[in-house]
């Protein structure tokens, strides 16, 4: 049998070898080069890249993209909750619902930031309406601020937060809330002392997969945050571009992937010792 | 003596359901103060509906609840002082034992919550496992801290779904007694669904017999099992032999290997198989009319082989008159 | 029949007429496969191992030498080229090719000011752009060459001055402008421009032409203190292994109707004189694609920066978006 | 408290859909611009004028399709070998495909192939694109499928085995059916991410292999032209059909 | 009669668990042909951890498992000509009652599959059932499929898992003879799980008490019930009253209102409580010693009222001499 489950591994074990692994080892050796006379890598070996991150800028960098993410991850998980447990709620409709979520993400990252782009700005469509009704004399500057760089984000990232939600309420035994009922909760309160503890691990998994992705975007910040705040996506992807500095951009990125990791497993640890 | 707890005509009909198939289909009863009121029946019949209806986690499609001869039947579980151990337990996970039956008293702003959980987990012996969550407690345990989550809030009534059901038959018996003990001396009403005519017999007070969602008969233990008014009810709550319109229970069943003096119709058979169960052996003798009987004899009066030629008679007290 | 020998061209985007490929099929039967990149440093690193698969691409004048000297580009062969002629005179010998040895010029861009009309007195200068008047509505490109460039020409100092004190200059201002820009961002103020969100805006003339072609509001005018000017050219890499056909198409481009086509398409200024001559009045005398001698004097051409140079740009140009 | 979680959810939809009612909105627009000028349906015509936009759509669904089925099936089994050997190399590498940055996905795996390129004779192109989609729609793969299998009850697999089935046996002809729903979940996540990203693409992408989103990011310089929404819409529309239609038929 | 399945010193020990915990500890026994042996005993006391390595879901630690006298021990379980009915029967959601049935044959490249099949439906009278799902069949037809589905392998030892358990205590009484009567129909060995000593008694021809992992007593259900070598064992499979290292079970007290005429120690006691069982009575009562002594009584002799004094004596031969 043991064999057996060793085919059943194989492939991804391959895949993860060639695909993810080996790449990081590439990125990893750049690290350690020097930027060439025009850009790309060349000896000597050098620790140079890493001791450059020592530099408050890109220390404030940081910490405001971490700002900006913890932001995201925490509207996400707002307004993913109620969603979810509406869909599991839903009976039969469940994947019906579920698709709707998914719905939006068929068409262009780039088409639906625009069109959050046309909403957004002086002229589009909510400072036109709220003019329109009077509301507002000045057109709201919703455009081209941290703000819009949430919205932008949480609006990419909110399935991501649905869908485990979805899954470990689906799970959950209705009779939990029914016995919080019985026991004298009205309704709401059974849902915070009931339903919301117990969809804590997707919660957490959902939170995983909101904030990491925010923590490396750069494309959001550049067309809704109008490339204003930069965040540490930005400044690596500048390295692997403009920059033509290959060497640094490997060096921030891994830094920040080892942090992630390290941050990610921790979580992930603490919420297994969590139940049973 | 003022019932606590009374349905009236109470019917429950699922949508999902036929419009004529009810889950609960107009039963009334009655439960009086510190009883403990077995609700009976084969898998199906509504027993656990009808709890859910009196938890207030179903709302009847018609007829009326009272508690202490309020209406209640509108009422959401949360305002009904009745309290529900589930058949799951339904223990919050995410809390320790002490949190949990904590819960409801936080809920219902009762004082002196510590010395009352105090007091329960001392009366349920849980002492020790104050701090662990549901996750590491037994079968037994996981029940007493149910009991205990229920018990502490004082309710009217205490509805329970096959309290017994997930219990390993050993650790059964003996929590079957300590719950009764226990229902005797908080002196509450206990509405108990089960399946299982032993655990019923033991424990009740009042023994409802439901079919179908229906009431098919309701009595003490010993009224039900020994004049049942049908032949469901009488088989349910024990194996009868049918000869004819005439029912008869095997212990009530007399045999003997020479002709006895008894002036009664004594008919002969043939031991067919013994088989030994314990306390008791079944013992199965095959008559002329080629009808096999069952009947059970305490084991120390069992001395007969198969094959071997036997009387057989009963007293005319001992038999169930139920035209089929 | 066989299949119709495949030419691949990887160019910047909107760079073509609508219709050259398919004359190019109708006369040569050669298809080209043709694909666009969005910066310099994306074609760099397509190209850079030497099998992208790409037979003609088109680099901008300061990518030249860098790609030259990483043996990326497979030399002009002027034998195959027969209208090298159409080019214009300047374009003939530019600063980074002086004998076109590795590239042909394409079409050339510069940056300046695109703005509304109504904003009175309309803008000259770099300097008209740190004016409070613009706080919120105003504009600058996403791009550390051009921006830090043009703090660099408000101040009067050298486009491509690899002097840290300059760069720090540089800095300075834009981190004094930064209050009143809107955003940093390229080809999407277009839009905003033209709709009025935006009053000025720090813009390439080919995408301030067709902001101004979407609405007569919208003017352009290339700076007083001087401005950046980049071409872009055609090159050959040496990677590929169809040079001869790689070469007809070039010479392709350099027909003057050709080339004519593709500046009525792409709205940018040809390197092609002959080309010039060809195109409608408007066009050919519209100041933004084709300013006149005396402001074209202001130009000056993007050039590679020394290692040292560029990192400090960058690091600086960072501190500015993220400051 | 039912009523109040429905309507915070129809909020949710509004935020979600927004985009697209707009999007939709304009590719009916007669004019190019953001200003409404009248009801057309030029721009969905004009889709088929533009062969570059076909194209490339084309690309981008078959590319999604080879990337989902090939991240599918691995990613399936690989779930379900984990639940009875534990493989901590292999989930941290997963872990670790999550939380890398995108641009660094790209920029390594493009680094890696030319570095193969060194020694075979292969070009960027469909091949690599599709490899650097199965490469990191996997974990989110194995993440979902994980999940479902969680619920299903080991006691089958071994009542197969009991019966005379062998492991694969056992995981073709009980397991994997009853992980139908969840498999499906897992390849319409790992179909939306790769239809949708552009910028690990458009760093592995060569010659012939040019995907939706990339023209798109062309067609910026002109400003995102109307066709793009039309196509899109029609994206939608098409997928969402299918989609529901495969609801429909599991239904049954 | 060579025995059919055998385990020599097998042990199990988890990984999980501490090194000197084993769920197996070194057990030897041997199933003959065409029997019935049960494995009974509490909780956690590793019954089906055995049937598990019997099947090969697990391999032992050590010791040996042989089938007609060939070593299995290292075999995977789809060369095992052994197979299980587990206790949540496990069968196939997603496949109809046909192809759960067929389901092994195939694996096992049988021929004659539709008519075997239609033989074991005719068999376990799963008529008309075919095309059900799992979800559309009620306990006991379940297990009616799921046996069907182990017997048409014609296994040489089948394993059962608790296989009433699951199944409500009323059709659980009727099931349990069934499957009594279908083992010895079909002549093959079961190897049968449970904690119900009823079950065990009943329908075993050999018990096997475990205890720990241990292999407590082995014998038929007469030898194990009356002459028990522990008292755990004697406990396990019935009540038993503890006068120091004497025991007697409750049916072997007699009871009488008049002072009896026996050679034997008559105690003297009191009726504390009389509960009604049915078919039986149980009858509390406190002996001199202040001791209380259950007593099991046929319902229909029993006319004895809380309160009353009584007389209760026992055969010598009913005296469990068993040192604590
Ligand atoms: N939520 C529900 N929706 C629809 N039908 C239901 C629901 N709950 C129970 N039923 C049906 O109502 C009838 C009675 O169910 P109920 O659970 O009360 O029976 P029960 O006596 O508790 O059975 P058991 O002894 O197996 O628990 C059954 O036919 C059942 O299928
Ligand atoms: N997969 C497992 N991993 C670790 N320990 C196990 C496992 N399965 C069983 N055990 C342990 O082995 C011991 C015997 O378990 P087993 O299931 O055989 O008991 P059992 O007699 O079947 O109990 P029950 O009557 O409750 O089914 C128990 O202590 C149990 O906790
Ligand atoms: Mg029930
Ligand atoms: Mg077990």
């Amino acid at each position: 049998m043991r064999n057996a489950r060793f085919w059943f591994l194989a492939p991804a074990r391959l895949v993860a070898l060639c695909l993810l692994a080996a790449p990081l080892v590439i990125v990893a050796a750049y690290s350690l080069l020097t930027r060439g006379v025009y850009g790309g890598q060349s000896r000597p070996l050098t620790l140079e890249s890493y001791s450059r991150l020592a530099d408050l800028l890109y220390f404030g960098i940081a910490l405001k993209s971490l700002l900006i993410a913890l932001a995201a991850t925490l509207i996400c998980l707002v307004l993913a909750f109620p969603l979810a447990l509406f869909i599991a709620r839903s009976g039969r409709r469940r994947n019906w619902y579920l698709h709707l979520v998914m719905l939006p993400f068929w068409t262009s990252f780039l088409v639906r930031t625009y069109a959050w782009m046309f909403l957004l700005r002086d002229t589009g469509l909510i400072n036109t309406i709220l003019a329109g009704v009077g509301a507002i004399a000045e057109p709201l500057p919703l455009l081209y601020n941290d703000g819009a760089v949430v919205l932008g984000l949480v609006y990419g990232y909110l399935p991501f937060m649905v869908l485990p939600i979805y899954a470990t309420l689906e799970r959950m035994d209705t009779a939990l809330e029914e016995a919080a009922a019985d026991l004298g909760a009205r309704p709401w309160v059974a849902l915070a002392t009931v339903t919301l503890p117990l969809t804590r691990p997707g919660m957490i998994a959902g939170s995983v997969l909101v904030f990491i992705p925010s923590l490396g975007a750069y494309l959001t910040p550049d067309l809704l945050g109008g490339g204003k705040s930069t965040l540490i996506g930005n400044v690596i992807q500048q390295q692997f571009t403009s920059a033509r500095d290959w060497p640094f951009g490997s060096a921030i990125s891994l830094v920040l992937m080892m942090l992630v990791l390290a941050a990610v497993t921790w979580l992930l640890r603490r919420q297994k010792g969590e139940f049973s | 003596m003022r019932p606590v707890l009374a349905l009236r005509e109470v019917t429950k009909h699922y949508p999902e359901h036929p419009p004529d198939q009810m889950a609960v289909d107009g039963i009334s009863f009655q439960v009086d103060p510190a009883t403990l009121f077995a609700l009976l029946g084969p898998s199906g019949c509504g027993k656990t509906t009808t709890l859910r209806l009196i938890a207030g986690l179903d709302s009847p499609t018609a007829g009326h609840i009272l508690l202490h001869d309020e209406d209640i039947t509108t009422q959401p579980p949360y305002r009904r002082n009745v309290s529900t151990v589930f058949q799951s337990y339904a223990l919050f996970p995410h809390m320790t034992v002490r949190e949990n039956i904590a819960f409801g008293m936080h809920r219902k702003r009762m004082d002196g919550i510590e010395k009352r959980s105090r007091d329960m987990i001392d009366l349920l012996h849980l002492n020790g496992l104050e701090d662990r969550r549901p996750s590491q407690l037994s079968g037994g345990e996981k029940q007493r801290v149910a009991l205990a989550r229920s018990l502490v809030l004082q309710p009217d009534v205490l509805l329970l779904d096959e309290p017994l059901a997930a219990l390993d038959p050993n650790l059964r018996a003996q929590v079957r007694d300590e719950l009764k003990s226990l229902q005797r001396r908080v002196g509450i009403a206990f509405v108990m669904v089960t399946h299982d005519k032993e655990e019923a017999l033991a424990m009740a007070d009042t023994i409802a017999l439901m079919k179908g969602g229906r009431l098919e008969q309701a009595g003490s233990p010993f009224d039900v099992y020994v004049r049942p008014r049908t032949r469901f009810a009488a088989s349910f709550l024990g194996a009868v032999n049918w000869i004819g319109d005439v029912g008869i229970r095997p212990e009530a069943v007399r045999v003997s290997a020479s002709r006895p003096q008894v002036d009664r119709t004594v008919h002969l058979g043939q031991v067919q198989r013994t088989t030994f169960l314990g306390d008791r052996v079944q013992l199965i003798a095959r008559m002329e009319n080629d009808a096999a009987l069952t009947v059970q004899l305490a084991r120390t009066d069992c001395d007969f082989e198969p094959g071997q030629q036997v009387h057989l008679w009963w007293q005319a007290s001992d038999e169930l008159r139920l035209p089929g | 029949r066989a299949p119709a020998p495949r030419l691949n061209v990887f160019n910047w985007s909107e760079y073509l007429g609508n219709q050259t490929l398919a004359d190019f099929r109708e006369e040569t039967g050669i298809e080209v496969r043709y694909s666009v990149y969005e910066s310099n440093e994306e074609l760099l690193a397509k190209v850079f191992s030497g099998n992208s698969g790409w037979d003609v691409v088109f680099p901008s004048n300061y990518f030249i030498e860098p790609m030259r000297e990483k043996k990326l580009l497979a030399p002009m062969d002027h034998g195959r080229l027969t209208r090298l002629d159409n080019l214009d005179a300047t374009m003939r010998s530019p600063v980074w090719d002086r004998k076109l040895d590795w590239c042909v010029p394409y079409m050339w861009g510069a940056t300046g000011i695109a703005y509304r009309r109504e904003l009175t007195p309309a803008p000259t200068g770099w300097a008209d752009l740190w004016d409070a008047r613009l706080r919120g509505r105003l504009t600058m490109l996403d791009d550390p060459a051009d921006t830090m460039g043009a703090a660099l020409k408000k101040r009067g100092l050298p486009l491509n001055s690899p002097r840290p004190e300059d760069l720090r200059i540089a800095r300075d201002e834009l981190l004094a402008q930064k209050p009143l820009v809107r955003a940093y961002i390229n080809v999407e103020a277009r839009d905003q421009l033209v709709a009025g969100d935006l009053l000025a805006c720090h813009m390439w003339a080919t995408t301030a032409q067709f902001a101004i072609d979407d609405s007569d509001q919208v003017a352009f005018v290339y700076p007083r203190e001087g401005f950046p000017l980049y071409a872009d050219n055609a090159v050959i890499l040496r990677e590929s292994p169809r040079k001869e056909m790689a070469h007809r198409f070039i010479d392709f481009l350099l027909r003057p109707e050709i080339a004519a086509a593709i500046v009525v398409d792409s709205r940018t200024a040809t390197a092609n004189a002959a080309a010039r001559k060809l195109l409608p009045e408007a066009m050919r005398s519209n100041p933004v694609v084709y300013p006149d001698a005396e402001t074209l004097s202001r130009g000056e051409w993007f050039a590679p920066l020394p290692v040292e140079a560029q990192r400090l740009r960058d690091r600086y140009w960072t501190e500015v978006k993220s400051g | 408290m039912r009523t109040t979680m429905a309507a915070a959810a129809v909020c949710v939809y509004l935020f979600l859909h927004l985009p697209l009612a707009v999007l939709a909105l304009f590719s009916f627009n007669q004019s190019r611009f953001t200003q409404w000028e009248g009801f057309s349906l030029r721009w969905y015509r004009a889709i088929l004028d533009d062969p570059r936009l076909i194209e490339s759509t084309l690309n981008s669904l078959s590319i999604a399709v080879a990337a989902t089925l090939a991240a599918t099936a691995i990613g399936t089994l690989c779930a379900y070998g984990m639940r009875k050997r534990r493989a901590p190399a292999l989930e941290a590498s997963l872990h670790l495909s999550l939380v890398t940055p995108e641009i660094v996905t790209g920029v390594s795996l493009l680094a890696l192939f030319q570095w193969i390129f060194q020694y075979l004779d292969v070009r960027l192109g469909m091949l690599t694109v599709i490899l650097a989609h199965t490469a990191f729609s996997i974990a989110y793969v194995v993440l979902v499928v994980r999940a479902r299998l969680r619920t299903i009850d080991p006691a089958l697999e071994e009542a197969a085995l009991d019966l005379g089935a062998s492991e694969w046996d056992a995981f073709r002809r009980i397991t994997l059916p009853l992980l139908g729903p969840g498999v499906g979940a897992a390849a319409l996540l790992a179909f939306t991410v790769s239809f949708d990203d552009y910028v690990i693409t458009s760093l592995v992408a060569g010659v012939d292999s040019e995907t939706l989103p990339m023209v798109i990011y062309g067609m910026a310089r002109r400003g995102v032209s109307p066709v793009v929404n039309a196509i899109s819409a029609v994206i939608v529309v098409g997928l969402g059909g299918l989609i529901l239609a495969a609801e429909g038929l599991q239904r049954r």
